[in-house]
């Protein structure tokens, strides 16, 4: 069960799919994205290892053991449902077709660089299909929750753990705030409900630009 | 997922003065006639057309050399156009010919997004001439560039309105590469089918990588069987 | 064309110690789960894995690891296998990371006879370490190389006895493209149809590229529906 | 209609394709080797367009629009025939799964050098698929008539015409004489019946290596 603030960031995130996008929902609070879609809304989910147009996750009881998301998931088919291999998967996301990746990050920089694959000596799994996913979609947010879980800012000036990719980052959803990635820096955009924006700022260990008029509230 | 079917007039409009255009077919099969006679009739100039092959005489692309809308052609081979090396051989249409494979493997490049790849292929050949050369683990292989277009001209065997599409036969050949690889992709089709008409293990090419379909009215004799 | 139908003993005894093998499948769809029980049974040693993952601890090619036969592992992650990540640690095993589209297309770029291919994948990350780097019309790239293997193991949807081959949904994955890098390809398959039973625009994997094909007479649970 | 000595050229170089092989047929006297293969033989027939198990050619009435062979032809379908796309074609052929490739020539070289595609000023339909043929089948035979049509001989010392592949050609078929390229250079293994040895050395412009005793008829 996700938390209020949780589920507002992801139904926050949930806006930037449009109607016509090719979107790939990374592992975590991306994959949820999906649940808070506009019904009907004519999207077409990416999978890495080899789908588009993949549709809703399946029980246990309804699943097919050949088709399974790039997380794991049991996942179904829908009209207009493909699937190919995993060269043309990633041709698609290097080749400039998907439109929007939503991925997790362990630190996002102020500059949009993204460290979300390796904590060396501690969390070594590879890196899997996420450095193209955040190097070559067109557009890249991230959905994190602020603060890690010995409350430190996750939103840095700039990232200690080694990158995924550079500058890759266009907005971020967290669970305080919504923060675009401009040639000029962080950029406070939205904040959670009931929050101030100081209590913001000192949970942000990065530069943030503020204009209080444009400020809205998720 | 959404509808991509386009009138023709309104996909073919896209296509401007210089545009660079990769057009399916191998011979006959999997040339998109329709779309050609609309890009002959809209008529923008200086094109410069990827194709394996310039069709025969008459036929397909020629119609755009004859109009005068090529400024180069980029094949593996004109051979069947006596008109194509006449105009080559005249100087007005500059050609740059690439070994089939490669023609394909460079398309493909650009289609994954990557900038090149290392080959030996025609190393030792004309065709090989200025091209970069680098070396990996002690041999020397050419740089053969990623080739990418502003468009695609594709013909399907069917297509849903997403743009997922199956190919015929043969005609399937260049067509899968060059719609990965163009900026905008315009498919004629000569089976429109509902979405999920096409099973999802029988697609040929995702609809991601499609921009527009045309639904074909009717096929003109260009596309029938050539008596030799 | 020629029939390729052959038992596993015989197809699996070809492996021996020191080979390097690629393993179709991304988690349990397309793992050829029987095929790594025999290479299990007939225990070659000191064996190079190239797969997408490591699957999960007591699965697939972890059977490989607990065994004793693996070496070294090219992966694009492991994350599923605690008892890989342990044996990665302790120094066991010797483990290269790709980016997953980047493996992908190493696979493939030795199927289709490439040195390599330039990329700007990776290139600002610890992946990049090591590889080398060329510039082409001003940018520079990584040179990422072909990937090859000794023995591909596929599990196919259909095959017919040429080896043509289907695969079903999502256990398509990296299948195709290890079919065409390795040196000796290795099938086992769900269902056999007769020549013919593949119609030739259904064909997923082309018979030449396909040297043995293992008929499954079963399918152990580990093909199943994961509960998790 | 084959002249003759044309016609038993090709008869023997269908003793090349054997049970298993998958082949490539080049434009010219190659495409005619089908019609003199052993009825039944299990092999697989590649067309560079995009076929593997391409059945025999078909007339006009009977003819699919969407299926010619890569040298124009109206082909058919045989069980287990499969169609691909031109990048995988070419990846069956330079990433060594084409066991035999069958071509014509302009010049061969006494190293094997092959000249097939281009006569400057005169000939310059661009290259097709030739030089990936020629390059990378396992094996590379040629079909040609001894002498060229000003009657110079096509067997050569070293190639003047620009090359196609260089020292690619295992065998070479003519109306006169087989000839295999070795290490050491051609050595004359079979001539046509009714020839001379020295009628055969007096058409070719390379030196020939001749071991009478093992030398055969066609």
């Amino acid at each position: 069960m996700l938390s209020g603030a949780d589920e507002r960031m992801v139904r926050r995130a949930a806006r930037e799919v449009r109607a016509g996008m090719t979107v790939n929902l990374g592992i975590g609070y991306p994959t949820l994205v999906v649940d808070y879609l506009e019904p009907g809304l004519p999207v077409c989910m990416h999978s890495e290892n080899g789908i588009s147009g993949q549709g809703p996750a399946l029980p246990f009881e309804q699943a097919d053991r050949n088709l399974i998301d790039a997380g794991g998931a049991y996942v179904s088919t829908l009209p207009g449902t493909a699937f190919f291999d995993s060269a043309v998967s990633f041709a698609l996301v290097r080749g400039g077709r998907l439109d929007l990746s939503m991925l997790g990050a362990l630190q996002v920089a102020a500059n949009g660089d993204l460290a979300n694959w390796i904590i060396p000596g501690k969390y070594t799994p590879g890196v899997g299909g996420g450095i193209e996913l955040a190097q070559k979609a067109c557009r890249v947010v991230v959905l994190c929750t602020h603060l890690d879980k010995r409350g430190q800012s996750k939103i840095v000036a700039q990232c200690d753990l080694p990158l995924t990719a550079p500058a890759c980052v266009d907005r971020v959803y967290t669970d305080m705030a919504v923060i675009d990635v401009t040639d000029t820096g962080m950029v406070l955009r939205e904040i959670a409900a009931g929050l101030s924006v100081d209590e913001v700022i000192a949970a942000t260990a990065a530069p943030l630009l503020i204009d209080e008029n444009e400020l809205a509230t998720f | 997922m959404i509808n991509k079917r386009t009138s023709i007039e309104e996909a073919i409009a896209k296509i401007g003065d210089g545009a660079v255009v990769m057009v399916g077919g191998f011979g006959v099969p999997g040339t998109p006639f329709t779309l050609i006679e609309e890009l002959v009739r809209q008529n923008p100039r200086r094109l410069t057309i990827i194709k394996n092959d310039a069709n025969e005489a008459g036929m397909g692309v020629d119609h755009l050399l004859r109009n005068g809308q090529v400024e180069r052609l980029v094949v593996s081979h004109i051979g069947l156009n006596p008109h194509a090396i006449q105009l080559k051989n005249e100087g007005r249409i500059e050609v740059e010919f690439c070994p089939q494979g490669i023609l394909a493997e460079r398309i493909r490049a650009a289609g994954a997004g990557l900038a090149g790849f290392l080959t030996d292929i025609a190393m030792e050949t004309l065709l090989a001439e200025g091209k970069p050369r680098v070396e990996l683990d002690g041999e020397e292989y050419l740089v053969e560039r990623a080739l990418e277009a502003d468009f695609a001209l594709i013909h399907a065997h069917a297509a849903d309105p997403f743009g997922n599409l199956t190919y015929a036969a043969s005609a399937r050949n260049f067509s899968p590469l060059m719609a990965m690889a163009a900026d905008t992709v315009i498919v004629e089709a000569e089976n429109m089918v509902a979405l999920g008409g096409i099973a999802p293990e029988a697609v040929h090419t995702p609809g991601p990588f499609v921009d527009h379909v045309v639904e074909l009215q009717e096929l003109s004799e260009a596309y029938g069987v050539v008596r030799r």
